[in-house]
Formats: structure tokens, sequence, C-alpha cells
């Protein structure tokens, strides 16, 4: 019996805050004790997609960076770890810029970032978030280029294919799971960063977490709710299409 | 005395077990014959106590065994996986079961060192189980079950997964085991061979149902096709 | 040759800017750089160590990680060791909810549901549990962080778990339960001699990975921390954009100390793992 | 094995000799100065500028008055796009400091809504351009006489600030459950023993000022502390309020444990119940937030007899800022008749001007006298007697970092 009521705590443990989120963007007049008695209206929701609050300009900032972000990191991540592959040393290097906190590792390089004139622009915080997402790339493709990937490939040479025939035909394919959960993995990091995007940013640079930032200063829940479910209902829709992506998380250890 | 009587078993609709009956010997090796799917699994798992019969006896010196959880049956099972504790040594694995039995140290450590040394583990007690080979691996299982001289030892194809060589090698240490410990099992095996080599009697068993021979001469005349077959292919040479 | 490039230029992204940044806090530290040292000086570094902020800060950080931590590993392995015995279990898929959830919103959402005047305070506020909104508990800004604890337990127990059921799955775990059961262990005996350590071990790179993350956690006691003690990353953020000019060479220092704290951990997390599985 | 380890040593130190090279050598341009322009050249510069405005944006009535009003009225009228930028008190001066430390030519922010002691740091790293107040053609108007708007932190203001609006620090107390609001520490004192967990001081700069205030007032009141930061003076006082706060400290809120880091979480416990008074440095906010339909209506606001600190809020243009002209341009309009009346109302925000009504022109001063009256708030002639000047910037820091040290930390 108590197995039962447990599942029932943790189910609503793990739900709850979704909930939270959706009421939080629809109530208003929230003032205590008011929880189930409350006036629901879709304002926010109806600003946001007419698209007259600067809401959208943010949500497309972020997609713009972490697309840019993702595509580049799996990119390099993919080549950088095959040229590395016979050094794993090297390879493991990449844990030290990946596993400092980024607001700190922003606070010790903002000199250099605002030196190069890059504090408030994209650029800046987009090379900022590179500092730390290539290096994960490399990590996780790791993983990929173990002995028998090596090996196929040389097969696929010793049969008379070029260069460029190895990697469409054998490596690319091969990769696809990596190159997927890369990506994917990349476009997280980026688009849910907050800490150096707003050191660098200085506030310039809003993307949807300085946005959610700024309502949550402004003791706003709503308008803090309602960029939050835009940052996540996104992600846990994709992420219940195709779970078992998700499940390959230990690859990287 | 081991009594096994009228056990039946099925899932969802088909019959595994159909009335499977026998008797065993103490310190005898029954060997049991049989295709893969025909309930030899189940049918250990039932004796084992981790499946649950629809019904039958099962009695062991005339107390009944089904009543009695599988941790108190000392009845133990092994299957063709070696299944070690990839995270303890070779002498934890072995010490396992004598672990759990809290038996104080010292004790403990001759048992286990005993024991590698019957099954010429000595000098493997602190590898860990992924550096052994196929054969260490199995005595491994062997021993582990072994060192807490159980009432019974269910052997389900152990030697299935080994390389030609090793599963002699190994054939003839369960022999020179057998003599040395009174050890009652049950053999299961789809060789012919091993399971003459391996037994004092012989059973066999196809669709669920288990026939029990009263002597090798019994079970061989009716294998007598199989046994020529086996015999003209050495002749050739 | 085309290795030496892409040698160079994967140095180039991950091992200069972090000594480049490291050096730079190092300096400011010691008052070799920055607007408002004037050479070299160990004040910064005495004025740090002395009011013990540096401890404080630093033993109320590994306090957060660890108690987190041990619930986390706790939660995990009790629904791994349910969901693996049961064959597929309905419950199973909202364990992926929360890796949607990046630190800032799990913190944000949390804050208004464990805060005095949040969801649960409300539902417990309606069934006349209380008057004055006072008496419920302090679960964020408290002194314990329990609004912390929450959050971080909320948003790594789910994925810990889906690990253990993979990792699980891997070894075979229930036939290793019928033979250990059968060698006459009971199932405490299996659960505390062969699951829990079996897993641990199994995962245990990703067990370190994480209590890294959750030591250089920011947005989370940002939000739901309080004035003192605070956590590692607060403290040098604050240090460096607070009141008082003076405070921010003490920042670096921290930022120092932390970095070389997260490269020591690093340094030996990479010494016993395995490369590549 | 030593491979890697001596390759990785070499970047590091190709990396710490590069930092040494671009630490000393980068040079500044200089702009030609801005001052010899006459306000037409300037406002024809300012054509098309954006002026990138870092501001404290906890308030959500105030960014509302700057994106909606003064933004909107600034691009019609002078072409000058307004960005507001999240960032206050010590943010501001960290930013400038990193920019001035990269010599970086042209800073990321021309204009910043500062008070006296970021004014103080500012003026110590040399990062605010002026005087620039006089050329503003409403200067004129500007209440210079008075001393709360002339002088910042007892420090002279002498151009480089432009005020912009006058507050002072009002306690603001739910007036069904307080019959009579405690008028000063002993009263308090009593107060908070009766009713335990209800008040509190937020540790951020409008509970920073109430310290002050009471600091002046342990000091002897009035001009007590006036002049120079006198560290005999600060030892001896802040220690009679550091024992004064311990002792009531365990009648506050979560027993003194913790004190809010915000001022927007303070008004939202005052908001729900769950605190009985709040800080404002403005004693108008009370009208503005019961208007919003935070507060509840029956909120009302007052100073205590041992007064409060009455400051003004200035804004400040970055010296090395490459739109100085627009700034100045948005600054003048700031300091209009039209904007001060607006930012007057209650509904809007409430904020007193700094303009001195004897220097508009009749119909200006017939505006001022018929904004609606504040309902909630206390009549600003009621409270003039008690209000104290700023003390010298210093005394905010040292009681910053004490106040942590003395009493949250204790």
């Amino acid at each position: 019996m108590i197995k039962k009521s447990l599942y029932l705590v943790l189910v609503t443990v793990l739900v709850l805050p979704v909930v939270v989120m959706l009421y939080l963007s629809v109530v208003n007049q929230w003032s205590f004790p008011k929880i189930f008695d409350v006036s629901i209206s879709w304002r926010l929701w109806a600003d946001f997609f007419s698209g007259n609050t600067s809401m959208l300009k943010s949500v497309l900032l972020s997609l713009f960076l972490s697309t840019i972000i993702a595509s580049t990191a799996t990119f390099f991540g993919f080549f950088v770890s095959q040229q590395l592959s016979d050094r794993p040393l090297f390879i493991k290097l990449s844990y030290f810029p990946y596993l400092i906190a980024p607001v700190v590792f922003g606070a010790m390089l903002q000199f250099y970032f605002t030196l190069l004139g890059l504090t408030g622009s994209v650029w800046g915080v987009l090379l900022a978030q590179v500092l730390f997402v290539f290096p994960y790339s490399v990590l996780l493709f790791s993983t990929f280029w173990n002995e028998s990937v090596r090996q196929t490939a040389f097969q696929s040479t010793t049969l008379g294919a070029t260069t460029w025939e190895v990697f469409s035909t054998v490596l690319f394919p091969m990769a696809q799971p990596w190159l997927y959960l890369c990506f994917l993995q990349c476009f997280l990091i980026s688009w849910y960063e907050y800490g150096i995007t707003q050191l660098i940013g200085i506030g310039k640079v809003e993307t949807l977490p300085i946005k959610t930032m700024l309502f949550i200063k402004e003791a706003n829940p709503h308008l803090a709710a309602l960029s939050a479910c835009i940052m996540v209902f996104p992600i846990v829709s994709f992420l219940i299409i195709n779970r078992q992506l998700f499940a390959k998380k230990e690859v990287i250890a | 005395m081991i009594k096994v009587e009228n056990i039946n078993k099925n899932f969802g609709g088909n019959t595994v077990l159909k009335n499977v009956s026998f008797e065993l010997q103490p310190n005898t090796v029954l060997s049991l014959l049989g295709k893969s799917g025909c309930g030899k699994t189940t049918l250990l798992k039932i004796l084992a106590g981790l499946l649950q019969p629809d019904n039958g006896v099962f009695e062991l010196y005339e107390q009944d065994v089904f009543s009695v959880a599988p941790q108190q049956r000392g009845i133990v099972y092994l299957s063709q996986e070696p299944l070690l504790f990839s995270h303890l040594n070779v002498f934890e694995n072995l010490a396992y079961g004598l672990r759990i039995r809290k038996i104080e140290k010292t004790l403990l450590k001759t048992q286990v060192e005993e024991l590698a040394e019957k099954l010429k583990l000595q000098d493997q007690l602190n590898k860990n189980t992924e550096q052994l080979s196929g054969g260490q691996k199995q005595r491994v299982s062997f021993g582990r079950a072994l060192i807490i001289n159980p009432k019974i030892m269910l052997l389900d194809e152990p030697f299935g997964s080994l390389d030609a060589n090793t599963r002699v090698e190994m054939q003839e240490l369960f022999l020179h085991v057998k003599q040395t410990i009174n050890m009652t099992a049950l053999f299961v095996t789809h060789d012919l061979k091993e399971a003459l080599l391996m037994g004092n009697q012989m059973a066999v068993m196809n669709e669920g149902s288990l026939l029990q021979y009263k002597s090798i001469q019994d079970f061989s005349q009716s294998h007598q096709a199989q046994i020529k077959a086996e015999a003209e292919f050495w002749k050739r040479f | 040759m085309k290795k030496r490039i892409v040698l160079a230029l994967y140095f180039v992204i991950t091992i200069v800017p972090l000594s480049m940044g490291f050096g730079y806090s190092l300096l400011y530290s010691f008052g070799l750089a920055g607007f408002i040292n004037n050479g070299f000086t160990m004040a910064h570094w005495q004025k740090l160590l002395a009011n013990s902020e540096l401890f404080i800060t630093i033993g109320y950080t590994i306090y957060i990680t660890l108690v987190s931590l041990f619930f986390i590993l706790t939660f995990a392995l009790l629904f791994s060791w349910w969901l693996v015995l049961q064959k597929n279990n309905f419950v199973f898929n909202f364990f992926f909810l929360p890796l949607a959830f990046p630190p800032l919103i799990a913190a944000f959402t949390w804050y208004y549901i464990l805060s005095p005047a949040g969801i649960i305070s409300r539902i417990v506020y309606q069934f006349g549990a209380f008057t004055d909104v006072n008496e419920f508990p302090r679960l964020v800004n408290d002194y314990f962080s329990v609004g912390i604890i929450i959050t971080h337990v909320f948003l790594i127990f789910p994925l810990f778990t889906i690990l253990f059921v993979q990792q699980a799955k891997k070894e075979q775990m229930n036939s290793l339960k019928e033979t250990s059961f059968t060698l006459g262990s009971t199932k405490a005996q299996f659960f505390l001699k062969i699951f829990m350590p079996l897993l641990l071990t199994k995962t245990a790179p990703l067990v370190i990975l994480y209590t890294i993350f959750i030591f250089s956690a920011y947005e989370v006691p940002l939000l739901l921390g309080q004035s003192s003690p605070r956590m590692v990353t607060v403290f040098i953020n604050e240090k460096m954009t607070r009141y008082n000019l003076q405070d921010i060479p003490q920042g670096h220092a921290m930022a120092v100390t932390y970095t070389v704290l997260i490269i020591g951990i690093t340094t030996l997390f990479i010494r016993n793992i395995k490369t590549a599985q | 094995m030593f491979g890697i380890y001596e390759n990785t040593m070499k970047i590091i130190l190709y990396s710490f000799a590069l930092l040494f090279f671009i630490c000393s050598c980068s040079s500044r341009k200089e702009k030609k100065e801005t001052s010899n322009y006459t306000w037409e050249q300037i406002t024809q510069i300012a054509q098309g500028k954006t002026v990138n405005l870092m501001m404290w944006k906890g308030d959500l009535l105030i960014n509302k008055y700057m994106a909606d009003y003064v933004a909107v009225e600034v691009q019609k009228r002078f072409g000058v796009t307004l960005h507001i930028l999240e960032g206050h008190g010590n943010s501001i001066v960290s930013t400038l400091m990193t920019e001035l430390e990269a010599k970086k030519p042209e800073s990321e922010v021309d204009m910043i809504w500062i008070n006296g002691e970021t004014f103080y740091q500012l003026r110590q790293i040399n990062a605010l351009y002026g005087p620039f107040v006089e050329k503003l053609p409403n200067n004129q108007y500007i209440n210079w006489e008075s001393p709360f708007i002339a002088y910042d932190f007892q420090q002279a203001v002498e151009g480089y600030e432009c005020p912009w609006g006058n507050v002072q620090l009002a306690l603001i107390y739910n007036s069904d459950k307080v019959q009579n609001p405690p008028m000063n520490l002993n009263e308090l004192e009593i107060w908070v023993k009766e009713h335990p967990g209800k008040f509190t001081i937020g540790n951020e700069f409008a509970g920073l000022t109430l310290l002050k205030s009471w600091l002046i007032h342990l000091a002897g009141g009035q001009d007590s502390l006036s002049g120079e930061f006198s560290e005999e003076k600060y030892l001896k006082h802040s220690a009679q309020l550091w024992t004064y706060l311990n002792r009531i400290k365990p009648y506050f809120w979560n027993n003194g444990k913790s004190f809010p880091a915000s001022i927007a979480q303070m008004h939202q416990m005052f908001a729900n119940g769950e605190l009985w008074f709040t800080i404002s440095n403005n004693d108008a906010e009370v009208d503005n937030k019961i208007l919003q339909g935070i507060f509840p209506e029956n909120s009302r606001a007052y100073v205590p007899e041992s007064g409060t600190i009455q400051n003004s809020h200035y804004m400040g243009i970055v010296r090395h800022s490459a739109n100085k002209e627009a700034a100045m341009v948005v600054c003048n309009f700031l300091i209009s008749p039209e904007a001060q009346l607006k930012k007057m109302q209650p509904s809007v925000w409430g904020d007193y001007t700094i303009l001195s009504a004897s220097k508009l022109n009749a119909d200006w001063q017939q505006k001022f006298k018929v904004i609606p009256d504040r309902k909630y708030a206390p009549k600003r002639a009621d409270f003039q007697g008690k209000a104290l000047r700023e003390p010298a910037p210093e005394y905010m820091i040292r009681l910053f970092d004490d106040f942590r040290k003395e009493v949250i930390e204790k």
C-alpha cells in the first residue's frame, strides 16, 4: 500500500512544476489565499502570440543563438574528436572548461570580452557559450570514435571508398544517433543558459532566460511563468515524442 | 530421498510442464536431456523456488519444499550464464554465500581458499570478474554455489557457452568434485555425450513431460540410433 | 599537418580561455590587475581568509551538495529497485519530465510552490490549518535551504532513476537477484550487497560529474538561497557586483579558489574513469 | 604521459604572456570635447542616436513610465531611441570599471540612474561625464537651493549628475492591523515584542537607508553626521545600532535569521499579509501600489518622529559614451516640467519633482498644484520637518558590510 501512495506523491512532484507554470501564466489578481477561486485570463498568451510584446523577439534570438551553437558544436565535436581519438588524454582536457560554473568562467573572462568589444553583443554571448559547449561536444563524440568505428572506416577505404564516401556512406550513418543527441544537448545547454549570457551580454542580449529572470526580479510571476512555459513546453513535447534519445545521457561518462 | 510428483505449469494458455515426476537418490546426479524450449529451465526454477508451480509435490526427506522460501531451501540454481557479481572480486564472489550467513572472518577465509584450491582458482582470488576466461568464470559461479554445500544443485546447461576443450576440462572438474564432496544434482544438457558422462541416472524431457529411466542401459536401448550414429562417426578415423 | 591545425584549434577553444581567465583573476586577486589595485598585495587574500567567509561559503556549499546527493541517490535507488522488479511501469514515463527543466525554471516554479504565499501554503490555508501565514514553515530563502535541496533533487533524481534502471537491465539484475536468492540472501541483503554497490560503481563517473554540477549551482541558490551563508558561485558574483569596490579582488580570489578546487576534483575524476566505453 | 602535461603548461604560459601584452599597451583615442557645442548643435547630433540607459527595473510602474511614455516621447520629439537595460548600484560600477580597465573606447552603457554612493564610486574611478547639467535648457527650473538636491551624499553635484526626482524614505504599514505605528526606536522595540514576526528590514538599498536614518538619529539627529565621514562617530553610533538590532532581531520576521534580499520580495510579503510593515524609498509609493492592486486598501505610509532620509536620485552620463549628446537630450526631457508633472501622479509613480515651483511660469505652477492629491501617503508638507540629509557615502558602504557581519551573520 505504501508503494501506491509513494508513487502518487512521486507523480505529483514530477508533474506539479509544469502545472504550476501554466497556472501562474493564466491566473490574475493572485492575492493570497486565493488558489482555486481565481479568474483565469489568457491575455498574456494572446499578447505573446499577437507578437506585440518583445517576448517574440527574445524567442527568435534564443532560437537563433541556440541553433548556431548546436550545429557548429556538433560539427566541431564530430571532427575534432575524430582527430583526437588516438589521444584520449587531450580529449579529457575538455572536462575542465565544461565543469567550471559558467557564471564564474564568465566573471574571469569579462575583462577579455570587454577588451575585444564583445560585451553587450550577441556575438560576444555566442563566443562565450562556445567556450564551454564545444568541449562538451568533443566529450560526447569521444564515446563514438572507438576501435570498431575506426576499423569499419579503414575497411571501407581498403574497398576503395574516397574519404568523402567513407564519411557519407559509413561514418555519418553510424554516428547518426550521436549527431542527433549532440545537437539536442548543445541546443538545450545554450537555450537554457543564464549565468554567462547575463555577464557578457550585460542585459543587452535579451534571450529567454534573461527575460524570465527580469520578470522574476520584478516579482511579476505571471510574465515570468509565461516565458518559462515558452522555454520548457516545446522541449517537453519534443521529449515526449522521442523518449529513448534522452536515455543515452550516460554516453558522456 | 527426493521425490517430485505431478508438477504442472502453464504460462498464459500453453502448458509448459505436464505432471512431471521423478525421484533422486542423495549423492547422485540425474542427467536431464532435453532440447531447448522443452520446459527444463521452468522446472529447475520451480524446484529452486524462483517460480511457483500450478500444482505438484516436491518432498526432500519427507518434508514439503514448496512451502519453504527459496532462501531457506538450500537448492542452488546455476544457469548457462555465470552471473557473477561484477563489482566484487573473485574472493568476494566465492565468499558471498558465507558473508550473508555472517560466517566468522578467518573460518570464511580458509573455506574460500580451500575451495579455490580445488577449482584451480587460487591465484585469481583478487582479480575482478571481467578479467577471467569463460572457464574460470564458470568455475567461480560453481564454487560460489558449492561453498554453502547446498542440498541440491540445479545445473542448467552450465557448460553450454564454453569452447570445446574448456568444456571437457570443466566436465572432468565436475566429476572430480562429485567424488570428493557428496553432491546431489540435477544436470541439464542437450548434449547426449555430456549427459551420459555426468549423470548416474538419466531422464529425458520434451514438450513439458519427463521420462525417467531406471538405469543407464534402459536409456541406451531407447537411444540406440543416436548412440550408433555417434559411434559410426568416430569409427571412420 | 591537418591534425596539427585541429589540435591547435582544439587547444585555443578549450584550454587557452580558461588559463587566461584564471590568470587574470589570479593577477587581480594579488592586486596586479584591475583599476583600483596598485601593485602586489596579499591584503585581499588575507581579508577573505580572515573573516572566515571563505570557509563558511565552501562549507555551506559542500553541505548542500552532499545532502542533495544523498536524497537524489536514495530516491533513485528506491524507485529504480521498484521499477526494475516490475516490468514496464506506467510511472516510468513521468521521470523524463524534469529532464526538460533548467535550474532557473525549476527554482522559479519551486519558489512559487514552497514560498509562504505559494501554492502549498494556500492549499493548506484553505483547509484552515493555520490562520496567519507566518505559521507556514519557511522552505525558501531559509536557513537549512530546504527549497534549494528540493529543487536539486527534482532536477537530478529522475535522471539517475532512468540511468539505474537501464544499468540494471544491462547487468541482468533480475537474474542476479534469482541467483543470490538461491544462495540464501534475503531481499534486503541483495539490495545492500549487490543492487546498490553494483549500480553505484557502474555509474560512479556520472555521480561525480553531477556532484560538481550541484557544487557549481548558481541560479537555484540565487533564487532560493538567503543572504548568509551563500553558495560559492553566488558569493563570487555578489563580491564582484556589490556595494564595496574593495570586494571585487576578493571575488576574484574566491573565483581562483573555486577553479583550483574544480580542477583538482576533475583531475582525480579523469584519472580513474576509462576513456571510452 | 609527460608529453601531455608539458604541452598544456606551454600553452598556459603563452596565454599568460598574451595577457600581459594586452594589459599594458592598448591606448584610447580622445573624442572631440562635447562641452563646447551649443544646445541646437547637441539636439542636431542626437538625431537618430540610441541611448542605452542602465537602471533598476524592480518596479513595474517605473518601467512602464520609462518604456511607454519617456521612450516614446523622446523618439517622437528628438529621434533618439531609448534602450533600457537592467542594472543598479554596484553592477553599474563594476560594468563601467571593467570597461575602463580594458580601455574600451566606447562604452556599452551611455546613461545611468544612480544615487549617492554609486556617484561617489564612479567619481573615484572618473567614469562620469560632466559638467553638463548647466547646458540643459530645463536646468533653469531645478530647485538648486534645496540642499537635498544640490548635494548628493554630502558631495556637491557640480554638474556631473542631473537630478531627476526627490523622495523620502517612508514606512508603509497595514492600518487595520497597526492602529498607531511606532514613532521611534523604543516604540518600535515594544511593538515588535508584542507582534513578533511582522516587521523586518531588507538587506538592500531601502533597508540600508532606514538604518542610516536610525544611525543619524542615534548620533543626535539632523546634521550630526554631516560633513566628512568620521570613523570615530561611525564606530560609536553604529555599535549602538547593532546592539539595538541584535536585541530586537529575534522578534523580526523569520526571527531575524534571514533578511529579504530585495524590496520586491518585501513588498510581496507585505501584500500577502506575512509582514505588517514594508519600507519604501519613495514616500508616495503606497498610492501607486494600491492603485495597481498590489497593496491592500488599508495600507498607509508614514515618517517616524526620528526622521528619515530624504534624497534625490540622479541621472549620470558615462564619460567614454559615444552618445553623450543624445543622453543630454534625454536628461533634458526627463527634467522638463511636463515629464516631471506626469511622474508625480500617484497613478504613474508619485515621485516628487526636483523643479522649484517658483521658477516655473504661472500655468505650470497651477498644473503642479492641481495634481490629484495623495490619498494614502502622507502630505509632503507634514513630514518636511523630519527630513534628514544623506550623510557621506562611506557611511552607506560601511553600514552595508557591517550589517552583514554584525547582524546577519551573528
